[in-house]
């Protein structure tokens, strides 16, 4: 299974869109970056697939609250879900 | 396991560079390897060692330098990307006639093949791109 | 830059460095007793979140540095409402102390009165 | 790279440095005997546009760098039907000699069988 | 009026959709760069309001075929239009 | 009519860089004054000597060399923006303590008062940004 990566704001720019379209049963996503955005409780995180995870040190930086639905995670984490997953592909 | 990483965004453009940096850290903080950073596009300019921010803003080159002298990972800059825009060592500046050189320390230039060879050679490689 | 120019402010913050810079564009120019209107629109909008806590990342609070506008004499802000609402992001949470925020609900009709828009 | 290796190519010729700088990695690495699979998805797609003339903006054709795939031992390209079908591109206008174009309208099964997906 | 300058992708960035949010009656618009691709005669140039332009070099670039309602013009007519108009506002 | 440009997109990263140089032509070209180009952000690579693009390449410092002799164009990069990203006069890089300076003859550093000063000044700002 895949983890996708995605670094950009889900209102400015398609590589979440892309990402969606894309992803298989099963593969991960991690929000970093401005792709917090897509986390935020009160944003669309609603439309996020199971198995969806966000990194927390850039939630925090940007005051965004990540939905219940949302793991947060650490650094440490981030390179688990590499190890874990097999392709790593990122959106930006 | 051992992980290559591939960086396109400049320091102090964005927030990929500094991205990039933490997670590298992670990775060997979590006792991976960490095999090499290959520095392509505009993320070249990580290699200059002429970048000055201020005391109150991140530093994106000693902490590269650290992490290459405590656990031998290569910082390689892709030549032609880094000819392009204006990161030379003193044998390019000299060859290119170009007045100065400003590869920092710890970074060496090379090819597209240590790419190729960095994906050969790795379990896990993860790009960081974006402005 | 004087009240002929409007900052038209459309970064998120951290993402882009032109979030940092178009604020200290705006900062340094009312210094100089020329600040600009400034208008904040699309992601830019998430400039104004409080509860920015960017150390971790290495970063500074951008947050702090609208804070320092009144002191140079911005004691007012556009906001583009509909960004706001597109964002899921209430009216009541994006106050800035010592700055009145003015939402705007047809930026068109804002930037018609300005003689130079700079975008960051 | 080998075929263990995925170059997803996503930006739209010129707009972007990366577009260009993503072919000549895989380029690069074809001339070692290890040439990557590749897929156009999103705007990548626009790299496979014929007539690309873009002498004026003081570029080179990017189209001319695929047509050396072949010579390489690329003799096959990925490209994402939808993306095609979002952007009003037939697939009639979109080959490239030498180069067989496989559509694929499942992109997520593409990348699930390689190791490696880098991203251009 | 304002002559507003788009030079992202339609179909990657928010910048066109925010700049059309925002123009007002009578403002002109101007696609560059891979801006180019919203006047393709195939694409979703009919959604492009009245007063659009598009630099030809840039279509040229990348084998856009400029939809017949849309104005293409050379770089002496871009800065033409910024004389013409007031502000000039960039969407990037 | 008085034009000044305001250039936040490196050379060699993506079109924008070569739109502000065919624009600026463009504006001379038709008689306008080009009062000041100011590079920010990223921009301010422009600045560099060190840029050394293939034959086949575009150049996008001699053209605004170029510009600026025949024109009498300001040339001015951010000090502060350059000195994050590693553009530095002699003096700069003597200050800062840096191994290098690589600012392009023709290329002046200054503050961020100039481009307040071109707004105030100018007919029309335009501004080149992106990738």
């Amino acid at each position: 299974m895949a983890l996708h990566i995605v670094n950009r704001s889900p209102y400015r720019s398609s590589a979440l869109r892309d990402c969606l379209n894309t992803m298989a049963e099963g593969d991960a996503l991690l929000l970093i970056e401005d792709g917090v955005y897509a986390a935020s409780a009160s944003a669309q995180a609603g439309a996020m697939p199971a198995g969806t995870y966000c990194l927390g040190a850039d939630a925090d930086a940007r005051g965004v609250s990540v939905s219940d639905a949302i793991a947060r995670i650490d650094d440490a984490r981030w390179v688990a879900l590499c190890v874990e997953h097999t392709p790593v592909v990122s959106w930006f | 396991m051992k992980f290559s990483l591939v960086v396109y965004s400049a320091p102090h453009a964005g927030e990929a560079a500094a991205s990039a940096l933490r997670f590298a850290r992670a990775v060997v903080d979590q006792g991976h390897e960490l095999y090499r950073v290959f520095f392509y596009a505009d993320g070249v300019h990580h290699g200059s060692a002429l970048a000055a921010p201020p005391q109150d803003e991140q530093d994106l080159l000693t902490p590269w330098q650290e992490l290459r002298q405590a656990n031998d990972v290569d910082l390689v800059v892709c030549i032609a990307a880094a000819q392009r825009r204006g990161v030379l060592s003193h044998s390019e500046a000299e060859r290119l006639e170009r007045p100065a050189a400003n590869l920092a320390d710890g970074f060496e230039l090379g090819g597209l093949g240590q790419l190729a060879d960095a994906t050969a050679q790795s379990d896990r490689v993860v790009t960081f791109g974006g402005q | 830059m004087s009240t002929h120019t409007l900052a038209l402010c459309r970064q998120a913050p951290y993402g882009s460095a032109l979030a940092r810079e178009g604020l200290e564009a705006v900062l340094a120019a009312a210094a100089m007793d020329q600040a600009p209107d400034v208008l904040f629109l699309g992601d830019g909008v998430f400039q104004l979140t409080a509860d920015q806590a960017p150390q971790e990342i290495g970063q500074k609070s951008l947050y702090r540095n609208l804070q320092a506008l009144p002191m140079f004499g911005v004691e007012r802000i556009y906001v583009c409402r509909q960004s706001l609402a597109d964002r899921g992001i209430s009216t009541e949470s994006i106050a800035v102390p010592g700055i009145e925020v003015e939402l705007v609900t047809d930026p068109g009709a804002l930037l018609a009165r300005y003689q130079h828009v700079l975008s960051f």
